[in-house]
């Protein structure tokens, strides 16, 4: 690579990027869109994770929040995929290059409606990604009809009454085996910043819900989905802080509060307990509180429920260490005895 | 009542002494019965006689209970294209053998079970009646297994009445189980009974002879969908997922075989091949077009409904450019249609697929070599043109046993296209994804992970820039689509060319492609001997070379052969060449069956007489 | 500086009188910011005044923020196509101003918001600023208003300007906020603000007038998606079954709107006519079919992403033959393309859509009239032929507003298709679903619920007898695909036949279809005006109606108009007459616009040299 | 209807037809495969509640399971449409006419591979119909690979060892708001068809996950689909049974050891406790047995959960009492003044 090094007196972190170096283009979204804010959470850490750029691929489908991956981390490669259908995209990418840091970015109607397949079948093969759901319970590019995780009885301006039960994002990730699934609300930027951290440093899939209110279409105040609502129902389950192996930060929070979760990569978060106790390795609970929270229409921050155990996909099929695009022709093409013999075997 | 019916001088006398080499074997079972077991047995030991022969399996869209017919077509002179016509019977299926009987042709062997007590109602055919049940029984294998040797009687019972050696029928079952001797030796014992019972029963047979000659040295047998899966683990293929669909599931279980054989480490158990089976074929294609974004060589394999589920993703690997491939391993159609029929009725869908104003790249293999060396020129194609590549072999090709010479090791290394490295980049400062640089409509591509600040660009299938950004503007589409047009220009350049074979003096012309080969082959032959000799392209790709053109044109008319109801491929041509529309003849059949010489030859005799 | 500019002698003596009811009229703002209402407002007004009139709406995809650009094209002579030049601009989009005013025509009035400061660049237009921040803030309206209510400073400028009446702007405004008097005054107050500004600031300007005419009498203001929308409640539909993407949702957003004041009954609150958002578009086709074979007028709306994800479900309907209705409103594809764009580019897809040999049936709607009454006509067809019928109407179609006369009443009764009752099954004593009773193709079916013990038969997307029994047999298969072509050759007969303009003398022959139409008329014209007159055929359907064939044999060749980039219609007409291939000349243009008179005309003329 | 009155001699149920009335076709699948005996039980429930065939819809996707409609009620009209997709056509035909009773059958792969997203969509919606999984955690047709139901660590002839979590449709509908969510094995023919009757009177979506072995190629002990399995580790957590409202059967069971559920209809259904307490209208209670089972790996039968709340699809889109499909022209095309008065407001 041959990066000029930074000027001295700008900022940089340890690989020697500066934070414009995690910058993507100029955002279309309307002002204000919770989206825009969880795309700063992304460049804010990943430039303080120092992930080397070039090693991240950002995916989405088609939505205001599958247009969000140009709007951060320009020196990565980005695909914008096809409506609902990021997941199986997301698979095949990250078995042809298992090394590569894979961040989704998706919305509620690009998920929960026409992806909920795609979605849960990626995350029953535990696909080692980021998967952030930018969730606002509309259809906000098409101009806010109801997704699958719109509330029930919620108005919309142009869609009336939806009269349909949400579907819970987190409960369909954590009964699909995922080992990851926490919730989060975009106006919350230490929470989703904490989050993002812990779900990079998950080996397979990482599932964050993020509450993101779409300021346009989805704004109202009965919306849970609202800013108004979001705030004043919110209930932080936890608060993690993320504890980066290459620099050990020793935080400042009382003993028997705090409970470590061991990453696969060796990182630890460390969660604080601020609501009711909540064990995130126990999967009963995770799926009692959620719920209750759905049956009392609030919403738990935080992370929901963690598990290491499960291979990855990438393990699961065995690929070769060295990623599958990397291979020379050599490994790729056997040799001419290995077809003589063939050809012998079927004589 | 079998020797009665041996012995009745009305029916010995219309012999005319013995057929050699020439004639077609069905055994009319039900599926689920254990019967391939046997039909492969009988085929591979004809072949190694050095009889040239082809089987074809017709065979029920259900798992167990209704009727299939084998049939194995013996043919001196080398033709392996279906036949109607049968001059042996082995009914072994109650509910058809009626009409089963009625078919077979004059002059016919009939063997069945003698259980059946059979009322002869041909006078024209010879009825063997064979103890089955008996001589399964007899054979002392287990309970469970004894409707699975049961077929064995017939394949004793036919070496005997054609001269099958049995010599070569006992390689062919240890080469079926491989070495295990126990399996073997119980198999060979009923073989051996039922020869043993027609040689003590009948007079011998002189209808219809298998006699060892040198047709078949050096060659093999196999399916499409082995060379198929072989050809692609030779053509490095590093990422399949796919969806279980008949008949493009036995390529894949192929690949995966001979992937776990030859692309996993022994040491590590690592693999250079991943196999996943997606949920569905929207997932499929979308790992393939992910991992072909990302840098591997990757492909699914299909049929009709799973093509039609992947159109939208077919719009985004063409338009955002990504290497894929997907095998059409053709089934009939429309909807469901007959998952076990043959048809080549997707070929206007694949050349179509999705909205808006798209073509693809579409590979024809029309042989077992083609199935093997399309493994490569596949995955080498969609890198080299960064689009999707449909190859569209069929279930005849695919399902069932052919001859073919031993592939050939692919000489060539693997084409990757142009891909940029870290290198590459430092050195030239940059790259626009999309821009033509070299004027055939290829741009350059960079891979993820590249270490390098400008390697990274953006994929979209929205209107872009050759830059690679969000672009709506007029002129920046159509400039994109004039390139993709170019393109499509190089792919016609570098497609596989059609064979060709051009007759001195020949009166008409004939296009076909794909799995009608051996029909066509054949009924040229006829056609000679009627006196039309005839000159034949094979088309192998489309879009269709210059030389598709160049041949047309030295005719006043040709006759397109396809194996579906609209003559898809005599549309394809009629769009290519609208100055030539008016002479481009359509001879489309689709029975869910393969083509057969007379079909063929008789179509172009009624147009020409 | 505002009356500087204007004062500068070398602009004013440009001016060459006014040119009346004959010019363009381009706001240029950014999506979000509230210019519709401002834009719509004029629209009617001028219309009102007797101006025929037609709106096009050049917007992004996105939600706010990006550049749109809304066209009013003013013409006497009643020409609704749109037009590349225009000669009086609203710049209210900094990021576009400077390309905005390079394109505006010589002579032309520019308008934009004083605070911008502009320097002149071009002294063959007369430049007026707009204290737009300062009237908006004068007008009283709230803070958070005040940026929507800002557009009504063009509105009352363009009035005074071009002589739009003020009575008729409020009239406007009145129909807009539906008689709510706050609005309508703040508005109004804007509007005369404007309107001040310019009188007392400027020079009058006689460069562009719009004078009261009688050209709109009896005629409304509508869009595409309305009429196709109020057409589908009118032509019966009762179950829809949609999921929203763009250009389509805002016909099933009007048709929901008509359906719930037309089709609820107001004491009970039911309805006749369910609407449902399915989860994609795999589901909403799924709901059409699952409803249309329960005996339900069904149909979805989506665009070329939701056709190609319903390919699989089209084979389902064409085969299993169920009635459903599928309306793409086309936009630019392939892929995700741009959605806000327009293109004709699924006609291909549409017509082959699914593999296997399958051909729909296609309705090409060109005006107001024809999206209102196809929305009768396509659930008709589906139930006679009882199969799948695409209507094509298009974002140009869809969601700009277009003059029409009032639509008529549907006087013909709904058309249901051969469907048999009990009663009937008692009488007849059974029946063959799929058998071909009447010579036309088309079977009798029965709905589900229907009282009879033979009333029920079996649905299914897979081989199948007359009587809907399973079935593989070949002869079944081909008796089956050789009904359906009688089928297509019945939809032949009864689809919408082509309008044709015949003229005497005419030298050249020109086809198109869809939005196409105001393009072509205007550019026969132009073509009358360079000596070469011309006849003129409207294809409003797929499969060609006889009478297409007898249009193109009159002439050596004919030109086939279509906004895609492969020459899509002429594709087709050459694959139906492929005798006449030679002489059907393509001219397509595909860059997301609608096509214009200009680029017809050019293009023919440039054939003609 | 002008059916011939049935012989004397034969004996007919309450609407007068025979037992033979309500047959299909033979059935093309294995001798011993496990839906076939799932198909009788359909037949006998129907004769039995004398339900009228005409009456009934018969839908499917595709598979072996899917070609059973073919095998039951020749009577009803019958529908096998494309794989995976079936519950989006019994969407639009009950909409049609939710006079209808919809009898779905499928797959486990047609509904948890192919098919999730739609399942789950349908049972959202609470499209009222009996939703059948015929589950072997295989796919049959295609000849034995590994469905998503398939257990984790399970062999397979062809396919070799299955590395994934099995998706639970129990959970995937109890969490999708489901009204009516049981688990039966087919070779249980009494708890099939109490299941089925109790089904047949729930107002929504009732799903009925049955283990149905499939004696071709997944018939291994290993497996819990398997006979052998499903006999040994069935945990039968009540037994039910129905009462028609027709024919008021009381039930000669010891008081306090029932619960009724009121169906819609105002039939009950009585349930017996064998197994632990389990208290059907608790879905915590249901989803925590279903998860425990799932670790477990064994799996339970009966009726998990029942919630007669939840409104219908045809009932929340308020459609006319009289099925859409019987309307005539008059209700379905506004009069000449609507027109007239819908073309003056756009002047
Ligand atoms: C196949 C397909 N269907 C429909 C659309 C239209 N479409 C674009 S975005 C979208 C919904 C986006 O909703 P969500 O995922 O919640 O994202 P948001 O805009 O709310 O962030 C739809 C329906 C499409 N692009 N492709
Ligand atoms: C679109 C599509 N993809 C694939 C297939 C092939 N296919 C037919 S049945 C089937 C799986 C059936 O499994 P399941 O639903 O579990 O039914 P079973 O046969 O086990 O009863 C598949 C993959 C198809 N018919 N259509
Ligand atoms: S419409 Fe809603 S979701 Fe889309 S950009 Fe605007 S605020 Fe965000
Ligand atoms: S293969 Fe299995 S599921 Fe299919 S019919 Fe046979 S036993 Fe049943
Ligand atoms: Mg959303
Ligand atoms: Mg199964």
């Amino acid at each position: 690579m041959t990066v000029a090094p930074p000027p001295k007196n700008t900022k940089v972190n340890m690989i020697g990027l500066e934070r414009a170096d995690y910058k993507g283009k100029p955002s279309t979204l309307c002002a204000g869109c919770g989206h825009d804010s969880i795309s700063a959470q992304i460049i804010a850490v990943c430039y303080e994770l120092s992930i080397p750029p070039t090693n991240v691929i950002k995916l989405s489908g088609i939505g205001c929040s599958s247009k969000t991956p140009a709007y951060y981390l320009n020196q990565s490669h980005g695909f914008n995929t096809v409506h609902g259908r990021m997941p199986s995209v997301a698979t095949g990418a990250t078995l042809a290059n298992h090394k590569l840091i894979a961040i989704g970015a998706s919305g509620d109607g690009d998920t929960g409606s026409i992806g909920l397949g795609q979605f849960k079948h990626a995350v029953r093969r535990n696909v080692p990604m980021v998967y952030i759901v930018e969730d606002n319970g509309v259809y906000g590019l098409t101009k806010g009809q109801f997704s699958a995780t719109a509330d029930e009885g919620q108005k919309l301006k142009y869609s009336g009454v939806n009269d349909l039960p949400p579907l819970d994002l987190c409960m369909e990730a954590l009964i699909a085996d995922c080992g990851f699934v926490a919730r989060s609300f975009s106006g919350d930027p230490k929470q989703v910043q904490a989050l993002l951290k812990a779900a990079l440093s998950h080996r397979g899939t990482a599932v964050i819900d993020i509450i993101s209110p779409c300021v346009t279409f989805n704004n109202h105040d009965e919306s849970t989905k609202s800013y108004a609502y979001g705030k004043a129902h919110e209930e932080i389950l936890q608060e993690i802080t993320y504890v980066a192996p290459q620099q050990e930060i020793t935080v400042d929070y009382e003993e028997g509060t705090t409970r470590e979760v061991k990453m696969h990569d060796g990182s630890k978060i460390i969660l604080k307990k601020l609501g009711p106790d909540h064990d995130p390795t126990n999967k009963y609970r995770a799926m009692e509180l959620l719920e209750r929270a759905h049956q009392e229409k609030h919403f738990l921050t935080g992370l929901l429920y963690v598990n290491e155990e499960r291979a990855t996909l990438p393990e699961l099929v065995k690929v070769t260490d060295t990623p599958l695009v990397h291979l020379p022709q050599e490994k790729l093409r056997p040799g001419r005895e290995a077809l003589a013999k063939v050809m012998a075997d079927l004589g | 009542m079998a020797i009665d019916i041996q012995q009745d001088p009305s029916l010995t006398q219309v012999s005319k002494g013995p057929i050699i080499n020439d004639f077609s074997i069905v055994a009319a079972t039900i599926n689920g019965s254990g019967s391939q077991t046997a039909n492969t047995t009988l085929i591979r030991a004809l072949f190694k006689m050095g009889i040239p022969v082809n089987g074809k399996n017709l065979f029920p869209s259900n798992i167990s209970g209704l009727p299939t017919w084998y049939t194995i077509r013996v043919s001196k002179d080398g033709y392996v294209a279906r036949r109607d016509e049968y001059e042996v019977l082995v009914a072994m299926n109650r509910a058809t053998q009626e009409e089963d009987i009625q078919k077979l042709a004059s002059n016919g062997l009939c063997l069945f079970p003698e259980e059946w007590k059979l009322k002869p109602t041909r006078s024209d055919i010879l009825y063997y009646p064979m103890p089955v049940a008996a001589l399964a029984k007899a054979s002392g294998a287990d309970a469970a297994l004894r409707d699975y040797v049961a077929n064995m009687v017939y394949v004793g019972a036919l070496s005997e009445l054609i001269g099958i050696e049995l010599g070569e029928i006992e390689n062919a079952l240890k080469f079926h189980f491989k070495g295990k001797a126990k399996a073997i030796n119980l198999n060979l014992g009923v073989v051996q009974a039922g020869a043993e019972h027609i040689r003590s029963n009948f007079a011998p047979s002189d209808r219809y002879r298998a006699e060892r000659m040198n047709g078949t040295a050096g060659q093999v047998l196999i399916e499409g969908n082995s060379a198929a899966g072989l050809g692609a683990v030779f053509g490095g293929v590093s990422v399949v997922a796919w969806y279980p669909i008949t008949p493009s599931t036995s390529m894949i279980d192929s690949l995966k075989e001979y992937a776990d054989d030859l692309r996993v480490d022994a040491a590590t158990g690592e693999t250079t091949c991943a196999v996943v089976q997606a949920e569905d074929e929207l997932a499929a294609i979308g790992m393939v077009i992910g991992a072909g974004w990302a840098g591997a060589r990757s492909l699914t394999a299909t049929a009709g409904p799973g093509i039609s589920l992947m159109s939208e993703f077919a719009g985004l690997s063409y338009f955002a450019e990504i290497p894929a491939v997907i095998w059409d391993i053709q089934r009939m159609g429309p909807s469901t249609g007959l998952p076990t029929r043959v048809s080549q009725g997707d070929l206007l869908m694949a050349y179509f697929a999705s909205h808006g104003d798209t073509r693809h790249v579409v590979l024809l293999p029309g042989n077992m070599a083609e199935c093997f060396e399309f493994g490569t020129t596949s995955l080498d194609l969609a890198e080299e043109l960064q689009t999707l590549v449909f190859v569209l072999s069929d279930l005849d090709l695919g399902m069932n046993l052919w001859m073919t010479d031993p592939f050939k090791y692919p000489e060539q290394p693997l084409k990757r296209g142009k891909v940029l490295t870290a290198e590459d980049l430092a050195r030239m400062g940059g790259f626009a994804r999309y821009r033509d640089v070299d004027g055939d409509g290829v741009g350059q591509r960079t891979l993820p992970g590249t270490q390098h600040p400008l390697a990274a660009y953006f994929t979209r299938g929205t209107g872009h820039t050759d830059e690679a950004t969000y672009s709506e503007r007029p002129d920046d589409w159509e400039n994109n689509l004039r390139r993709l047009v170019r393109k499509h220009e190089t792919a016609r350049k570098i497609v596989p060319a059609p064979i060709t074979d051009e007759v001195e003096g020949a009166k008409i012309g004939i296009i076909s492609y794909g799995s009608n080969d051996p029909g066509v082959q054949e009924a040229r032959d006829i056609l000679k001997k009627n006196n039309l000799p005839s000159s034949y392209m094979r088309i192998r790709a489309l879009p269709f070379s210059e030389s598709v053109r160049e041949f047309v044109e030295k005719f006043d008319y040709v006759y397109v052969i396809d194996n579906n109801f609209d003559g898809q491929m005599a549309q394809l041509l009629r769009l290519d060449m609208p100055d030539k529309a008016n002479g481009i003849v359509s001879l489309a059949k689709c029975d869910g069956l393969p083509l057969t010489a007379r079909w063929i030859s008789g179509a172009i005799l009624e147009q020409e007489r």
